[in-house]
């Protein structure tokens, strides 16, 4: 262990009232450069300036759907896996079934709590499907408490685009892999359509029900 | 001051000298030409002087309470108030219109009676002391003879209301507030008249209007002929400031209100406009007792240079008023608050000597007729106790330089 | 640093020979056993691994309750020795504690105390005596799990209010549905509420 | 002073109202007061304005985080460590994913090991120059200090934002791993900030080191022995201004500490102005680790491939991990049944056990003097309480 004295400690013979004479020379100094430096003043004027929002930034959650029909372009597919890991438990899904009670892969009902989300992006995080993002919208106040604050599907569905508007990278990501996914995906249709039919030339082939929520 | 001088040429009466007598020289005016008697043009002159002090420091007090919200503001790098009108210069509008909008509560175990008459009696003493203050060389409210006693006698007034307030809140922490501002005001109180008393030695006279004549003139043509350019008065003037921010409860002394501590002290249990009525109590008080600073020690309304007899003499009280109250915010927006037995401790080992030491270190000025003889006796007369305390203050705050180790592993 | 806990089984037992004291397995790659002390030696024990000049275990890191329903459970995190009998099926209440060395720079040393049951033989000895920093601990396992540490100097509920009944840790603890109307989408609440305001 | 040692522990269970006697006042300080650092309450018999006793009151901000994550599973406790102490996250984070990573025996890559570091330091840093800034407007000092702290906490809450998504909550560490790679020019940023940073520490310790009226109103308040402070399970900063040499950091390395050049400073009285010099002194050894780390920082993957996200079960066992957080001795123990919810999840907060000594720490001062002692110790609430 070396022992050393601190550079700034104070000497024994020290003129008192130095100490309480360096805090004010700092605290003027601070004062002039509040008016000429830029770091000093760190305040952002709010409604009229903004601060940039970083890729990263999440605030609440919302739906991704490919091309313009928010209903079926929807890529969620009701797993509820969000709504398992979702800490504070927020996330209500309902799966959407026909008649016969099969499901349809898609959501009936997905509200979000917003008044209960605490923006963690977990959701976003253990979404197989690459539907829930974290959005960056951040000015969602509202004067109805309960109503304003669930989000329903209505609320929540997003375009893809508004999405490669948040965050670019991660959206240019997302559509080659979803885009290599899918050829593989026909081509592994086309393959098996194949095989089938080869296999089975008397049977009519039929459609398959593996295909991704595409 | 008696009656209305008709000989008052108008040419004086128009010249900015004046302006601030204005409202005073227009209501007797009127009054005389109305035929009113005499003794009733007098009053009707008082009153109107008095009611321009008030309305002068009231708009002191609004501009105050944003100036040093914006000044604190940008010490600590902040923009401070910027949305109530231009610059927040509607913000004093708006906390008004808050605080009289506020709900009144009174404690149920409040004296209702005391707790109601407190917070009036805080800032009556303080409009009562700004009324003998010499603003200018022919603005002086009331001259009185004796108008430094006075001013003190009604300062006092100030101690029994923050009591008043702490007691009859009936409540724990304003107790607490009353106990500390009882203790602190009444030492504080010694150290702030025996810095005056130099002062009223040399000029001898107990009228503000002569201590600043006594001022006035400059030493080797360009030092202004103030007390505080003497040995003794920039003792004295020292004593006096650090005891009139204690007399204000300003930080580092605002132990009474002692935010951090005991919540708010003697107004924990104020609301509304009662509330806001402290403050302008303690805007005032600090107004006064700046102005009796700047009186005394400062020159009053003498000019800083010579060869500036043009501009009006009350422009240059203002100014160093401006002056001193920065230093007011600039301190309370960089130090800490002391402990109550620092406070004390501070209080009569160390201001109230130094203080009585400035007045035989006065009486030699006045008698040595300042010159060598007068700086060759009072400056180590001076000197030594000041270093003497600094050494014990030394030893007390620093018993020994701190060591850090560093380990390694 | 890791500790040997059979060397200290054994210094411990040979100052105090009838206490009972066996080490317990982890099975997870932690690799944290402990030892499991009897209550009545727990002080003692404590004491002796901070006054032992070369145990020197000065410092309680961590005081933890743990509520054992189940006591196969139990016996599966912390692993009894081949032959041990096996905990008492009724379940239990477990303080764990995570002793340090300052000055030697070991650690943790895990003990375990285990009460009867989880109703009426709910004590175990305070080690605040030995160890300071248990005090707000014990406190606070007092009032979430309801050990009574007989010998505390001030065992009041700490983070529950001092009207409050339960002890909302224990793995039964039924949350009261009294609650106030939140409207989150599960609607779990609400029907809780909605079933404890309905007029019945 | 009365000192702790001479407490005697035998005595009948005090009843929260302290001794009898109509000349005392007894004061309860909070859960409303400006200096409580949040909604904690101390009930103080005082004597004028000496206490007598001091009971801290807690569980203003209890909402049983505990009970919660039994409930939910591992990965979802994540984002609730980010509010137990809010001034640092990033280093519950750490604390958490450490212990769980002891628990299922995960490796972490390099390159997540660094930014662990780095994002640690940098909340030692946050932390240390907001509580210089808290402690003296216990003091009284109009915000001055804390606005300066808060103007630099400011930048590098900007910083975490670009990386995490959150100024404060963080949520980023992953059990063998971080949540995601740094954005581009993040590191440069970062160093651009750890060189700003000597500059500011000066200019913070110009205006608070020398100053007469901290001294006065610091030294010699608050001071307890070594053995009473090490018995009383106090650890951190606060242990360390008494002298003990006892750093996680170095004591029971985690991470990769061990690789980077740094000293822990220590005190020798242990009161106040030594835990706010201590902690200056702390923040320039942080600035040296974070020098080291940037310059060493790997590349490569940040989370460990072979760490699943979905339906994380570890292994039947127990674990108690703990790091050097900025206020002490940040454990976690938990208690793994095999499923995907722990069985028992047990926070070790500095804060409330840095608490325990609070009464033997102000007995025999000032009012005003516990007001300091407290921001001394350096809570956060949501800690305190959990």
């Amino acid at each position: 262990m070396n022992s050393s004295q601190h550079p700034r400690s104070r000497g024994r013979w020290s003129i008192p009232g130095l100490g309480l004479l360096k805090g004010l020379a700092v605290t003027a100094q601070n004062m002039l450069q509040s008016y000429y430096r830029k770091d000093r003043m760190t305040t952002v004027q709010y409604p009229e300036q903004r601060a940039p929002i970083s890729p990263n930034f999440r605030n609440f959650p919302f739906l991704c759907y490919d091309g313009s029909d928010p209903v079926a372009g929807l890529r969620c597919t009701a797993c509820s896996i969000c709504e398992k890991e979702c800490p504070p438990q927020c996330i209500y899904i309902v799966l959407d079934r026909d008649r016969s009670g099969k499901s349809l892969k898609r959501p009936k009902v997905f509200d979000i709590d917003v008044s209960v989300c605490m923006n963690c992006g977990i959701c976003a995080e253990v979404c197989p499907f690459d539907s829930i993002y974290m959005d960056g919208e951040y000015e969602l106040s509202t004067d109805d408490r309960f109503g304003g604050l669930l989000f329903g599907l209505d609320r929540l569905s997003k375009s893809a685009e508004y999405h490669a508007t948040l965050r670019p990278d991660q959206a240019t990501e997302v559509a080659a892999r979803r885009h290599a996914e899918e050829q593989k995906n026909l081509a592994v249709q086309a393959a098996k359509a194949a095989k089938l039919k080869a296999e089975k030339e008397k049977n009519a082939p039929e459609p398959s029900t593996e295909g991704e929520h595409a | 001051m008696s009656g209305f001088d008709a000989s008052h040429s108008a040419a004086v009466l128009w010249a900015p000298e004046c302006w601030p007598r204005l409202p005073q020289r227009l209501v007797e005016m009127l009054l005389h030409f109305c035929g009113a008697p005499d003794w009733l043009v007098t009053i009707g002159g008082l009153v109107a002087a008095a009611g321009t002090v008030v309305g002068v420091f009231l708009t002191g007090f609004a501009l105050l309470s944003l100036i040093e919200r914006k000044t604190l503001a940008r010490i600590q790098n902040r923009i401070g108030p910027n949305r109530a009108g231009w610059f927040g210069i509607l913000q004093p509008v708006a906390d008004g219109i808050k605080m009289l909008t506020k709900e009144d509560i009174v404690p149920t175990k409040a004296e209702w009676f005391l707790h109601l008459l407190a917070p009036i009696l805080i800032v009556v003493p303080s409009i009562l002391a700004l009324g003998v203050l010499p603003y200018g060389r022919e603005w002086v409210p009331v001259p009185l003879d004796l108008g430094l006693l006075f001013f003190f006698a009604v300062g006092t007034l100030t101690e029994l209301a923050v009591f008043m307030a702490g007691w009859a809140s009936g409540s724990k922490f304003p107790m607490l507030g009353a106990m500390r501002a009882i203790s602190q005001m009444v030492s504080y109180e010694l150290p702030l008249m025996l810095s005056a008393l130099g002062v009223i030695m040399v000029s001898g006279t107990l009228s503000l209007p002569g201590i600043v004549a006594q001022q006035s003139g400059f030493l080797l043509g360009f030092i202004p002929a103030w007390n505080v350019f003497t040995p003794w008065g920039l003792s004295a003037g020292l004593v006096f400031y650090i005891a009139s921010i204690a007399e204000a409860n300003r930080c580092p002394f605002d132990l009474p209100e002692g935010e951090s501590e005991i919540v708010a002290g003697h107004m924990t249990e104020y609301s509304g406009f009662k509330y806001a009525l402290f403050f302008m109590g303690e805007y005032l008080g600090l107004f006064a007792i700046s102005g009796l600073g700047i009186t005394l020690f400062l020159g009053g309304w003498q000019a800083p240079f010579p060869g500036l007899g043009s501009v009006p003499s009350w422009i240059w009280f203002f100014s160093k008023l401006v002056v001193v109250i920065f230093s007011f915010l600039w301190i309370r927006g960089t130090f800490p608050r002391v402990r109550i037995d620092q406070l004390m401790r501070f209080a009569w080992l160390c201001l109230i000597p130094m203080a009585l030491l400035t007045i035989p270190a006065a009486g030699i000025w006045h008698f040595a007729g300042g010159g060598l003889i007068g700086w060759a006796v009072t400056v180590p007369m001076l000197l030594v106790p000041w270093v003497v305390l600094t050494i014990h203050y030394n030893k007390r705050l620093a018993p020994a330089t701190r060591t850090y180790t560093f380990a390694d592993s | 640093m890791s500790v040997d806990l059979e060397t200290i089984q054994a210094r411990l037992l040979d100052v105090l020979p009838a206490a009972r004291i066996t080490v317990r397995r982890n099975p997870g790659p932690a690799a944290q056993h402990s030892l499991l002390v009897d209550c009545a030696d727990l002080v003692d024990v404590c004491r002796m691994l901070r006054d032992t000049p070369d145990l020197a275990f000065d410092y309680l890191s961590n005081v933890t309750g743990v509520d054992w329903l189940d006591s196969s459970m139990a016996d599966a995190v912390a692993a009894p020795a081949e032959g041990e009998a096996a905990a008492p099926a009724t379940g239990f209440l477990e303080v764990i504690y995570h002793l340090y060395s300052t000055t030697r720079r070991v650690g943790p040393l895990v003990l375990r105390a285990r009460t009867i049951d989880r109703g009426a033989n709910v004590q175990i000895p305070s080690v605040v005596a030995v160890f300071r920093s248990a005090e707000f601990q014990e406190r606070e396992i007092f009032d979430l799990y309801g050990v009574e540490f007989t010998g505390h100097p001030d065992l009041r509920r700490i983070l529950m209010w001092d009207g409050f009944e339960d002890h909302p840790m224990r793995k039964d603890y039924v949350a009261p549905d009294d609650c106030e109307y939140e409207p989150t989408p599960h609607a779990a609440v609400l029907q809780k509420a909605k079933r404890h305001y309905a007029p019945s | 002073m009365i000192s702790a040692s001479s407490k005697s522990f035998d005595a009948a269970p005090m009843i929260e109202s302290g001794p009898d006697d109509d000349s005392l006042l007894r004061v309860s300080l909070g859960p409303q007061h400006p200096s409580t650092h949040g909604v904690f309450r101390m009930n103080v018999v005082l004597d004028g304005e000496t206490v007598v006793s001091l009971k801290p009151v807690f569980g203003y901000l209890h909402r049983n985080h505990e009970k919660i994550a039994e409930g939910i599973t591992y990965l979802s406790s994540m984002p609730y460590t980010d509010r137990l102490d809010y001034i640092c996250p990033l280093s519950n984070n750490w604390a958490y994913a450490h212990a769980v990573e002891k628990l299922a025996g995960l490796e972490v890559p390099e390159r997540a090991q660094y930014l662990r570091v780095i994002l640690a330091e940098l909340t030692r840093l946050i932390n240390h120059t907001a509580f210089a800034g808290f402690i003296l407007g216990d003091m009284g000092a109009w915000g001055s200090a804390l606005m300066y702290a808060f103007r630099e906490r400011e930048l590098i809450l900007d910083l975490f934002e670009d990386l995490t998504g959150a100024r404060m909550m963080a949520n980023f560490m992953r059990f063998g791993g971080c949540r995601n790679d740094l954005p581009d020019g993040w590191a440069a940023q970062v160093s651009r900030l750890v060189d700003d940073y000597g500059p500011f520490l000066d200019e913070m310790e110009k205006l608070l080191v020398g100053n007469e009226i901290l001294l006065a109103r610091t030294q010699g308040i608050g001071s307890l022995s070594k053995e009473t402070l090490v018995n009383g399970g106090i650890s951190g900063p606060m242990l360390r201004a008494a002298g003990v040499n006892y750093d996680i950091r170095k004591v029971d390395p985690y991470g990769i500490y061990e690789r980077f050049d740094f000293r822990i400073p220590l005190g020798a009285t242990g009161d106040c102005y030594d835990r706010i010099m201590i902690r200056f002194l702390e923040m320039r050894e942080s600035l040296k680790i974070l020098q080291q780390a940037l310059a060493q920082l790997p590349e490569g993957p940040v989370i460990d491939p072979k760490a699943r996200i979905r339906n994380f079960k570890p292994p039947v066992g127990e674990s108690y991990a703990r790091i050097e957080g900025p206020k002490g001795e940040l454990g976690f123990h938990l208690i793994s049944d095999g499923t995907t919810k722990p069985y028992r999840y047990r926070i070790r907060p500095p804060s409330f056990i840095n608490l325990t000594l609070i009464e033997d720490m102000c007995l025999g001062l000032d009012l005003a003097d516990v007001v300091v002692i407290l921001g001394s110790v350096d809570i956060v609430l949501g800690e305190v309480d959990r």
